[in-house]
């Protein structure tokens, strides 16, 4: 006789539903991370088979030590000029930050986003890559966009969608647009961009340019099945495309194990594609720019595609509809074992005698009063409500041009 | 009875039913221990436990998957798609799977499932936080459209689509949740507590899918409009100084054909409104339906009014949204008073 | 001129546009080497090389978007999806991407892509080979969408929808793919090349989007219809002996309102036909479009024949289809004739 | 001065397209297919962490060798009887997919698809799993509904569309459904299925059941979104389910290559995911049996999910429209490295004194005879077009009941 399950000995079955390690309330616990010694992980060869660097998907990928000096293999040797504009992009985009931030809760604006904690990601990777390469950001990578050049005066009329607003009015803050500075428009779709950086790769590849592009997606996003498309299509066609996992540990209030971030870690995804996989502090400008530079270098050798983790920590609320401290201690951020992305190229160029505490308060006020010259410059145009484009362009650019219908919907609205 | 806001009355519907039903469970992105990005899952996880209400992976698309095989196996699933928005990526699962399940076993197999999703403008979400999408369910043999525009009816109509057999798309206006909304949107918001329709009972009632509610009775000319927009219509009436019957549909598949017939035959005049872009919106149904049925008694032209065919736009979200003047404006050329 | 199919004539539009666009290149399921499953990408990979006709993983998503990101870049990517029916997978990318790029980039950003895929019944296909979900599209502003109904025009359109700067959904009639099929599916098929619209030019040539069709020309009703049905309204007009005036929209958007206008306004009598399910079909846009058009001209009630609220069920085709007879029907009963 | 990528002396990229390595006319290759000796591939004890058992993604785990023993440690040690009911199984299934393909082409129905080559892949898992577990299957796991003693006949009945017909005419032919025998209405849209499995695992689980799920998918449908979030959702809530892919080279006219499996195998995606994977000889019936015992025995003791590839080679033409020769080498199915599930099993029959030549003949002449008579009795009832199911069944089961829309049309078409 055979025995149906229940006559067997057996369990019931049970359902798992995952529990981050701390809730307000509880304390801070990081025990699970374990970070490696910098300079630990090896550096291959660009020209490596991705089959023979799987481990590099597990481990660390960290130039930065305790002692604040660079070390290793991935030591990218930058010149300080470089280093020091790394430091003052990622200061000017904290104060820019800090400062819609305010504004929103101003009521001068809509909504708002911080990458705070997360800078070194976007900047380093921007100064790594080439002016030509195109970036498809998500809505956290104001700091490429910043390095890039692009006035902060723009970024500021999209947020207040007045009458110089670049979208005209018509996104979100914070979706900004701007090919001619590499950089897509932003989706308030989360992952649709990520295989649209791998097409533009292919095109790319095709037309035989030498430009390549740059995607990003959030750790909790890696679950859409965009983002298998993107690493599905960049493996195939062996795009010439940088796929970055930005793991800031958070997704809204859900924790990267309801993106199966708890059995492994996000560079690892990229194995069963066959694509070479870093994961790297996010929070070590000099890893993130060393990795980025790697990635880049392969891409443009048509050796294909990177997946890179950027290990870091979202360190302010997910938006200004959101209070982090319902779903997670309060002070987890002060926490986070990678520390501070700003605070540790600054200690690094302090301890490489480039810099000095003081040269970092001029910095820091230098930031802020380019922002608020910004501010004020943009806020003279007008905040949200006071000033936008002219209505009838909200009909425009639905097509290349517009159809009886809507000619006619504009008639009815009297623009 | 409690005054619920139309938070409070969705949440006492899954509270109801999870209590009543154990087979019922509830999930979607931050609907767990944050109780979901407008908190109409709060308190549920605390109280059912992990299991019964719990986040969900960023995949639109796997959330109703894992909702139909839970269905197949005989659970009633609830989920929460965060904004109507972002339901596109699930609608392969919806339109290809849960409609069809059914059918195409002939009954062997079903999707009991519920999916529940705020939709609708108002408050500043701009283009992928305001979207309509409705109309392309309704599309879809096999699936039933739900959208209530008040508490009383939120709750009733939500323990109705939990209890339901099949697939049901519940469309939730988040213009509404914690005040009726009727398009002056300069005017402070009033909480539904001043409203009888957030007369609440505490434990378990339904409200059938299928039927309409007359939210105002009229014998000039009948609205049909659901969701944000019966408030609308109803403040258009008197705007427009037009006695309007105005028709809360309550469901759109199933859809009371005889209530609506009923009216347009009784008043001569339709005007049909959504906040949805126009073209192939349900109100094209809509009208359709009413000239099928009611072709003799029509003095006037059915009168849409819409969204427009454009994306919502961020700084122009009241010149989008089919505001009172609009549905006044279009109340009176329906009249023949323009 | 050489007598075409509409296979040939699709293929010598990627042809000619491949010969003289660098930027134009073509990619889908199985459209490389093999040529397609009905073979309309044949010999192209061959003629024109592997980088610019090529297989595609089994991921219309992903099909759909590094088509955007293409476009984004500045080509003119042509993708086909292999049924209509498989679409739902690439709907959000369609949606909330190709359709919005430039409005939300103002321009900035566009994303010029030609979707082509096979739809409609009638070759016993069964529920996933036969649908008709042209509706859900033209529901989205920013996409346009193209359904020919004859060689000649299926080249020219294609070629205009390739040309075009915004996204277009192209929709292929398959069952008219070798010859025109008017619905009485017990006759032999005639093959195209015994139809004057077969005279199909080698060269470069187009049909532009927005510009309706009258495929025959009628005083006493208006038929609406588009691809396979344009075809079946013609022998119901026969059938019916009702001089029918069938237009053949060629384009849902943009739509050529003005031909439809003129039509109606001239016979007072309209009846739309079309294979997708009824409730929110296409159908109902254009009874709510010529109502609102054309009321005070209307002496009958619009009829709409189309495909049942029910999958496309594999043996009960013919119950389902919408042929000559239902058209034929409904014909009469708009003339009062029944 | 930096130096722009067009003045570095860099190659232009090109765009890489995989191309297959025999075309029709080619000689045959399959020199890149070296699989490993049998009994080689370790066998982890359930209990081991999936991160510890990566390496079984990347070889194959095989049982019978070149002598057609039973070597090594995935060896089932199965009762005779056991592997002669799978020879019974698989010989009735080419029996009846043979009869079927010839009906097609009589046009006594519209289509058929066969399984020609991969009958193990079905058949061991059927008969390795319970009778109360759930089979997720693709159009060509025929054999597990054969397996399940599901009666031929019906299955006909459904393939004719006729009045019989369990689906009541509504499928296309070979989509069966039969919940009481734990087999999934089939989709005809690919890769649907497979996070429904998961989903239905997951409410085994959540209700404190003993059952389980098995999902199957094409190597070509693991490109579709799908196939990643059953992966993700497997992962984060464990739930108890085997998902297999069926890699048979080919999805219709796309070798595998365009599903990115010349860069890594498709065992290999569960790593990223931190899912228990294995890759299995899928013609080697004692293999296929042994990897969906051990990954039932894990899903069953609360281990979570296992994906298993089956390597398999689909030795006939996608379905009756197809036709291979226009792709691929026409001797392709021939030269296949890992030879045919029956004949190797057979021989195994054999080598332990269990089987003979002549027994096998036998059986084959039984399974034709049951397949005749099965056909005999289908098509009284009738074949496509010669009988139906009442066309007023065609407006039930859209919904639970009909709506005043459906009542109506259902008059409207007089039945
Ligand atoms: C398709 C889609 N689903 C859901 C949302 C709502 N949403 C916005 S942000 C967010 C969390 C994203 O988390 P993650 O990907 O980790 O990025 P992070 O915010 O941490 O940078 C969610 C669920 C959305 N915008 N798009
Ligand atoms: C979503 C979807 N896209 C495309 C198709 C068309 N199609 C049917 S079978 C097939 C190939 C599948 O190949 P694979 O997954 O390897 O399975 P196999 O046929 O080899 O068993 C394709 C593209 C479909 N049925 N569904
Ligand atoms: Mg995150
Ligand atoms: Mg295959």
């Amino acid at each position: 006789m055979e025995l149906t399950p229940d006559m067997r000995n057996e369990p019931t079955l049970s359902l798992r539903v995952p529990v981050p390690r701390a809730r307000p309330g509880d304390p801070v616990d990081f025990s699970h991370i374990k970070p490696p010694p910098a300079g630990a992980a090896p550096r291959p060869d660009i020209r490596e088979e991705p089959g023979a660097m799987r481990d590099l998907a597990f481990t660390l990928v960290r130039v930065l030590n305790e002692e604040h000096e660079a070390v290793g293999p991935w030591d990218p040797k930058l010149d300080p000029a470089v280093l020091r504009r790394g430091l003052e992009i990622m200061t000017l985009t904290r104060a820019y930050d800090d400062r819609m931030m305010r504004m929103q809760r101003q009521g001068k604006t809509s909504f708002y986003m911080k990458c705070t904690g997360e800078e070194a990601v976007a900047t380093a990777a921007a100064l790594a890559v080439d002016a030509g390469d195109m970036c498809f950001p998500t809505y956290r990578q104001q700091a490429f966009l910043i390095a890039r050049g692009y006035p902060l005066v723009q970024m500021m009329n999209q947020i207040y969608s007045n009458a110089d607003d670049p979208c005209k009015g018509r996104q979100l803050p914070v979706m900004y647009t701007s090919k001619k500075d590499g950089w897509f428009t932003i989706s308030g779709n989360l992952g649709t961009q990520f295989p649209q950086a791998v097409g533009w790769a292919m095109a790319s590849a095709y037309k035989g340019d030498h430009r390549i592009a740059v995607g990003y997606i959030g750790e909790g996003s890696t679950a859409e099945g965009d983002f298998h498309a993107a690493l599905t299509f960049a493996s195939v066609y062996r795009a010439p495309v940088i796929l970055n996992v930005v793991n800031n540990q958070w997704a809204i209030s859900s924790f990267q194990g309801f993106a199966a971030g708890e059995s492994a870690t996000f560079a690892a995804r990229g194995i069963g594609y066959g694509v070479a996989a870093l994961r790297v502090d996010g929070n070590d400008f000099l890893a993130v720019y060393a990795a980025t530079k790697w990635a880049a270098e392969r891409a443009r050798a048509n050796l294909g595609p990177t997946l890179i983790e950027m290990f870091t920590y979202r360190a302010a609320a997910h938006s200004t509809s959101d209070d982090p401290s319902r779903y997670r201690p309060a002070e987890e951020p002060q926490h986070w074992p990678l520390g501070d992305p700003i605070e540790r190229l600054k200690q690094h160029l302090i301890a490489s005698g480039e810099w000095s505490d003081a040269k970092q308060k001029t910095l820091e006020k230098e930031a802020v009063e380019a922002v608020r010259a910004a501010a004020k410059e943009s806020e003279a145009v007008g905040t949200l409500g006071q000033s936008r484009p002219s209505a009838k362009t909200m009909f425009e650019d639905v097509y290349k041009e517009p159809d009886w219908r809507l000619r006619r919907q504009r008639q009815e609205v009297g623009v | 009875m409690p005054a619920m806001n139309m938070i409070q009355a969705l949440n006492s519907a899954m509270d109801v039913m999870l209590t009543k039903d154990p087979d019922v469970l509830v999930f979607g992105e931050d609907v767990g221990y944050f109780g979901g990005v407008f908190r109409v899952t709060e308190g549920l996880q605390k109280k059912h436990g992990l299991t019964r209400c719990f986040d969900a992976p960023i995949a639109e698309g796997g959330i109703v998957a894992a909702a139909i095989g839970m269905g197949a196996y005989g659970l009633r699933p609830v989920i929460e798609i965060q904004f109507a928005d972002y339901i596109y990526p699930g609608y392969d699962q919806l339109v290809s799977e849960a409609a069809r399940l059914r059918y195409r076993s002939a009954g062997d197999f079903t999707a009991p499932i519920t999916l529940r999703t705020p939709y609708g403008g108002g408050i500043f979400g701009g283009q992928t936080h305001s979207q309509s999408p409705e109309a392309i369910f309704t599309h879809v043999a096999g699936l039933k459209t739900v959208i209530p525009s008040n508490p009383y009816d939120a709750k009733g109509l939500l323990i109705s689509a939990i209890e339901d057999d099949d697939p049901v798309i519940f469309f939730e206006p988040k213009r509404l949740y914690n005040g009726p909304f009727d398009g002056w949107h300069e005017k402070p918001v009033e909480p539904w507590s001043k409203y009888d329709l957030s007369d609440v009972p505490d434990g378990h009632y339904s409200v059938p899918l299928g039927k309409a509610a007359i939210a105002r009775a009229g014998d000039e000319l009948t609205v049909l409009a659901y969701g944000t927009m019966v408030h609308v219509a109803i403040a258009a009436a008197a705007h427009a100084e037009v006695d309007a019957e105005v028709i809360d549909l309550r469901s759109l598949v199933p859809l009371d054909i005889e209530t609506i017939t009923e009216s347009v035959n009784r008043t001569g005049r339709c005007v049909v409104v959504h906040e949805a872009t126009r073209t192939s919106g349900f109100g094209a149904e809509l009208v359709a339906l009413v000239q099928e049925h009611c072709f003799y008694r029509l003095e006037a032209p059915i009168e849409r009014v819409t969204g427009w065919d454009t994306p919502y736009p961020h700084a122009f979200e009241w010149e989008y949204f089919p505001g009172p003047k609009r549905v006044a404006a279009a109340m009176r050329r329906a009249m023949g008073r323009n």
